[in-house]
C-alpha cells in the first residue's frame, strides 16, 4: 500500500518536472527573502526582550543576510519572458535590498552602531514590502499559469 | 541499585544518542513546512530503528558478528564492495555534517565563524577516539544530549494549539502550497534521518566493544524499545517546535540559529543554553559515532583488526582510515560548503542505501548456525519483512524525488 | 586450483548437457588427522540447475524465515542436487563435467552445528 | 532423488561456512577475511582419477584474491598471501587459527601501518584511558 504511494508519487513527479518558468524563479526567492527577513524580525524581537544571547542573534542575522544575498542573486540572474515578468522581477530586487539593508543595520546595531529599534522597523517595511511582491507575483502566477 | 543504574544509563543514552544534526534539521525543516504534518514519518522510522537495532544487537551479542561482517559473508564481496562503497559516502558525508554541526553549535555559542571552529572539532573528535574510553564516550555524549528534552518543555511552554497539531500530525498530506512530490522527498528525509545506517553499524560494533552476551540482551531491548521511542518524541517535539513559532511567520528552516528560534521564544536564556549545550553534545557524539562507525565498516568487510577496546597499534588500519576519515571532513567543509545542505543530501542517500545493509541482518537472524535458538520469532519477521518493503520503496522512490522537487527546495 | 575457479562453473554430464551451475562445494572435516585441525577433503560440488544468484542456504538447511525470502530463494534454486566428487570427471576453466551416470543427491545439510 | 551417503566427520559447504567468513588468530585478534581457498589434488584440464584420494583444502587466500573475485582475472601466484590450512582449529562462524596473528605474513600491512603510522602518534601504543 505505502510502497504503492511511494511509486506512485515518483511516477507523478517525474511527469511533472520540467515545469519551471521565470515567474516561479522569482516567487521561490521572495518567499526566500520573507523567510530570511522574519527570522531576522524574530532574532531582533528576542534581543529587545533579553531572552536570547548576542551571540544567537548575530549568527541568525548573519544567517538571514547570506539568505538574502543568495535570494537577490537567484532574482538578478533571472530571465524575463514577458513584461509582467520585467517589472515583477525590478520590483523583487528592490524589495530584497530593503531587506538587505535592514538585516544590517540590526548586524551594525548588535555591534554597537546605531538602535536596533530602528533596525526592528527597517525589518518590518522590509517584510511588508517582499510580501506586497509575493502578492503580485501570486496573482500574475495564477493569471498565467493556472496556478502553481 | 547498580544493575538499576545501568540500565537507566542505557536508556537514557539512547535516548540522547538518538537525535543528531540530520535529526535537528530535518525535523525542524519539516515542521516549518509541514507543521506536524510529517510526524507519522518520525513513527515509522522509529519503530524501524528499533526493528534493526534490535536485530543487530541481537546477532552481533549472541554470535558475536557485527553488521558489517555479516554484511560481507552473506553479499559476497561484490555486492558487499558496492555497500561498502555507498555506505562509507554516506557515512563520510555525514561525519562532514556533524562535524559540521559541531561547529555550527560552537558558533551560536560564541558567534565565530564556524569556518574556524572546523579544526577544533575535528580535532576534538579524533582525540576523543584516539584516547578515550568507549564506555566514557558513549555515556558522556548520551547524557549531554538529553538536555534536548528542552525542545520538549519549550513546546509546552509555547502553549500551542494542540487541536491544530493533533489535526495536522493525523490528517497527513501536502498543504495547499506545497507540492505532493515535495511533500513525499521529505518524508523519505525524515525516514532516513531517523534510520541511518550508521547508528546501526555503530549500535552492533558497540555491542561487542562493550562484549555483549546473551545475558545482556534484555538491557539491549530496554534501550531500543524504551530510548529509541523517547527519541522520535524529542524529534517530533523538535518539529512541533518549529511548526508552532516557525510556520506561521512562513520561515523556511535553512540554519540551526532558526532551529534554537522558538525554545528562546518559550523559555529564554535558560532554556536556549540547555538547547546549545544539547546541540553541541548530539553533533559531538553523533560525530563520534560516525567517525567510528567509517572505521567499523572498512575494518569489518575486510576482515582488518578493530575496535577501541584495543590499543591503537594493534588496529591500525582501523584507527588509520578514522584519521583519513575526519581530514577529509575537514577538507570539505573548509570549501566553505554549508553544513545544513550536507545533512540534507546525507538523510537522503541514507535511505537509498538502507535495503543493502538490512537485509543480510533480516537474513542472520534467522540463522540457527548464528543465532542458536535466539533466531527471529514469526512476529518479529513479519515486522522485519513489512519493514523491507518499506525499505525498499523509500530506497527505489528517493533518487527520482530528489532531482524532481531539486532536494525541496 | 582455487576454490572459486570451481564456483560460477557449468556442470555438464558426459554427453555435454549442461545440467546446472557450480554453486558451491562440499567439505568434510574428515581426513588424517592433522596438527590441529583434521584434514578438510573435498567430498562433492552442488548443482543449481535454474540459478547463478547468490545462495544463502535455505536450500540445504532447515531455515523458514523470513517466509517471502526463504520462499524465493528455494524456487530459485528448485532442483539443486550434489554430485560425490568421486562422480567428477574433469574440471576445465569454466566447465566441470561429470561422469556417465552420476547420481543426483539429496543436497541437504546433516542437521545443526553451531559454534561461535 | 537418492539419499546422501552417511557422513564420516563434520560437513560443510565452502562457499556457505568458509569464504568471505573472518579469520581470527589465537587471541581472537582478527587477521582478515577467507577471500578463498585453495584445494590441492585437483588440476584444471586433467582427467580426475576416481582411484585417487579426494582432494583437500590445502590453504586459505587472502589479499589480491579478494580483488580478483571482485574484477575478475586471477593474481599471480607468487603476489598470493596464503595461511595454510593445518593453521586452523576451527570452523564456526568465523575461522580460528591456532597461532599468533603477528607470525602470519597475511598481517604485514597492519604491522607496517602499526609501526611506521599509528605507533608513532603519540599514545598510540596505549589503552585508551
Amino acid at each position: 500500500m505505502r510502497a504503492a504511494a511511494f511509486a506512485s508519487a515518483a511516477l507523478l513527479a517525474i511527469a511533472i518536472s520540467g515545469c519551471s518558468s521565470a515567474g516561479s524563479g522569482i516567487e521561490d526567492a521572495v518567499a526566500q527573502g520573507i523567510a530570511a527577513v522574519e527570522t531576522a524580525s524574530l532574532a531582533v524581537e528576542q534581543e529587545l526582550a533579553d531572552r536570547t544571547f548576542s551571540t544567537v542573534t548575530v549568527t541568525a542575522l548573519g544567517d538571514a543576510r547570506r539568505e538574502l544575498v543568495d535570494a537577490t542573486t537567484t532574482v538578478s540572474e533571472t530571465d524575463a519572458t514577458n513584461d509582467a515578468d520585467a517589472t515583477l522581477r525590478t520590483e523583487a530586487l528592490s524589495a530584497l535590498a530593503l531587506g538587505v539593508d535592514a538585516v544590517n543595520d540590526a548586524r551594525d546595531a548588535m555591534a554597537g552602531l546605531g538602535s536596533l529599534d530602528a533596525a526592528e522597523l527597517l525589518l518590518e517595511e522590509a517584510s511588508a514590502a517582499l510580501e506586497a511582491v509575493e502578492t503580485q507575483s501570486g496573482t500574475s502566477a495564477t493569471a498565467d499559469r493556472g496556478g502553481r | 541499585m547498580k544493575r538499576i543504574f545501568g540500565v537507566a544509563l542505557g536508556v537514557l543514552t539512547a535516548i540522547g544518542g538518538f537525535v543528531d544534526i540530520g535529526d535537528l534539521v530535518t525535523n525542524a525543516v519539516v515542521g516549518s513546512r509541514f507543521g506536524l504534518g510529517l510526524a507519522w514519518v518520525v513513527l515509522v522510522g522509529v519503530v524501524g530503528i528499533c526493528v534493526y537495532a534490535q536485530m543487530s544487537g541481537r546477532v552481533a551479542a549472541v554470535s558475536g558478528r557485527a553488521t558489517f561482517e555479516i554484511i560481507r559473508e552473506r553479499l559476497g564481496p561484490r555486492a558487499g564492495l558496492a555497500n561498502l562503497a555507498a555506505s562509507f559516502l554516506i557515512n563520510l558525508l555525514t561525519v562532514t555534517a556533524e562535524i559540521g554541526g559541531v561547529a555550527l553549535a560552537l558558533q551560536l555559542a560564541t558567534s565565530v565563524d564556524p569556518r574556524l571552529w572546523v579544526p577544533v572539532a575535528a580535532f576534538a573528535v579524533w582525540i576523543v577516539i584516539w584516547r578515550v574510553r568507549f564506555e566514557l564516550l558513549e555515556n558522556v555524549t548520551g547524557l549531554l544530549g538529553l538536555t534536548l528534552i528542552v525542545f520538549a518543555v519549550a513546546l509546552f511552554l509555547l502553549s500551542p494549539d494542540w487541536g491544530s497539531l493533533a489535526g495536522q500530525a493525523l490528517q497527513p498530506g501536502a498543504p495547499a502550497d506545497e507540492a505532493a512530490t515535495t511533500y513525499w522527498f521529505f518524508a523519505i528525509a525524515l525516514f532516513g534521518a531517523a534510520m541511518t545506517p550508521y547508528e546501526v553499524f555503530f549500535f552492533s560494533s558497540g555491542a561487542i566493544e562493550e562484549r555483549w552476551t546473551e545475558d545482556d540482551l534484555a538491557k539491549s531491548r530496554l534501550n531500543v524499545f524504551v530510548g529509541f521511542p523517547l527519541g522520535g518524541i524529542l524529534s517530533i517535539a523538535i518539529a512541533g517546535c518549529a511548526a508552532v513559532v516557525l510556520l506561521p511567520a512562513s520561515i523556511d528552516v535553512t540554519s540551526l540559529s532558526q532551529v534554537v528560534l522558538p525554545v528562546a521564544e518559550a523559555g529564554g536564556k535558560v532554556a536556549l543554553s540547555f538547547a546549545i549545550v544539547g546541540i553541541l553534545a548530539a553533533t559531538f557524539g553523533a560525530a563520534l559515532e560516525t567517525t567510528l562507525s567509517s572505521g567499523y565498516t572498512l575494518a569489518q568487510y575486510f576482515g582488518w583488526s578493530w575496535g577501541k577496546f584495543r590499543r591503537p597499534a594493534k588496529a591500525a588500519r582501523f584507527h588509520l582510515a578514522m584519521i583519513i576519515c575526519v581530514l577529509v571532513a575537514v577538507a570539505i567543509l573548509s570549501t566553505g560548503v554549508d553544513p545544513i545542505v550536507i545533512t540534507e543530501y546525507s538523510v537522503v542517500f541514507s535511505a537509498v542505501a538502507l535495503p543493502l545493509t538490512y537485509l543480510p541482518i533480516l537474513i542472520i537472524a534467522n540463522d540457527r548456525e548464528y543465532m542458536g535458538d535466539q533466531v527471529n520469532g514469526r512476529g518479529m519477521n513479519f515486522i522485519g519483512s513489512v519493514y523491507l518493503v518499506i525499505i525498499i520503496a523509500a530506497a527505489v522512490a528517493a533518487i527520482p524525488l530528489l532531482i524532481v522537487t531539486g532536494a525541496g527546495a | 586450483m582455487i576454490l572459486t575457479d570451481l564456483l560460477g562453473s557449468d556442470a555438464v554430464d558426459a554427453d555435454g548437457t549442461r545440467l546446472g551451475c557450480v554453486v558451491d562445494v562440499r567439505l568434510e572435516i574428515a581426513g588424517a588427522p592433522g596438527q590441529l585441525l583434521a584434514a578438510t577433503i573435498v567430498t562433492g560440488i552442488l548443482v543449481s540447475p535454474r540459478s547463478r544468484s547468490s545462495t544463502w542456504g535455505y536450500e540445504r538447511r532447515g531455515a523458514q524465515g523470513p517466509f517471502l525470502i526463504a520462499r524465493l530463494q528455494r524456487w530459485l534454486h528448485r532442483g539443486m542436487f550434489l554430485v560425490t566428487w568421486e562422480d567428477v570427471a574433469r574440471a576445465d576453466e569454466g566447465v566441470v563435467r561429470l561422469r556417465e551416470g552420476c547420481a543426483h543427491l539429496d543436497p541437504r545439510l546433516p542437521e545443526g552445528h553451531r559454534s561461535r | 532423488m537418492n539419499p546422501r551417503p552417511q557422513p564420516l566427520g563434520r560437513v560443510l559447504d565452502a562457499h556457505l561456512h568458509i569464504l568471505d567468513r573472518q579469520v581470527l588468530d589465537r587471541d581472537g585478534v582478527p587477521v582478515t577475511t577467507a577471500d578463498d581457498l585453495e584445494l590441492e589434488g585437483i588440476e584444471m584440464g586433467v582427467p580426475i582419477d576416481p582411484e585417487a584420494p579426494p582432494p583437500f583444502v590445502s590453504a586459505i587466500l587472502t589479499g589480491p584474491d579478494l580483488a580478483t573475485r571482485i574484477f575478475g582475472g586471477r593474481p599471480p601466484v607468487s603476489r598470493r598471501m596464503v595461511i595454510p590450512w593445518r593453521l586452523v582449529t576451527e570452523v564456526g562462524t568465523t575461522i580460528r587459527l591456532g597461532v599468533s596473528g603477528d607470525a602470519l605474513d597475511a598481517t604485514w600491512v597492519e604491522r607496517w601501518v602499526g609501526d611506521h603510522i599509528i605507533g608513532r602518534i603519540p599514545g598510540g601504543r596505549h589503552d585508551p584511558d
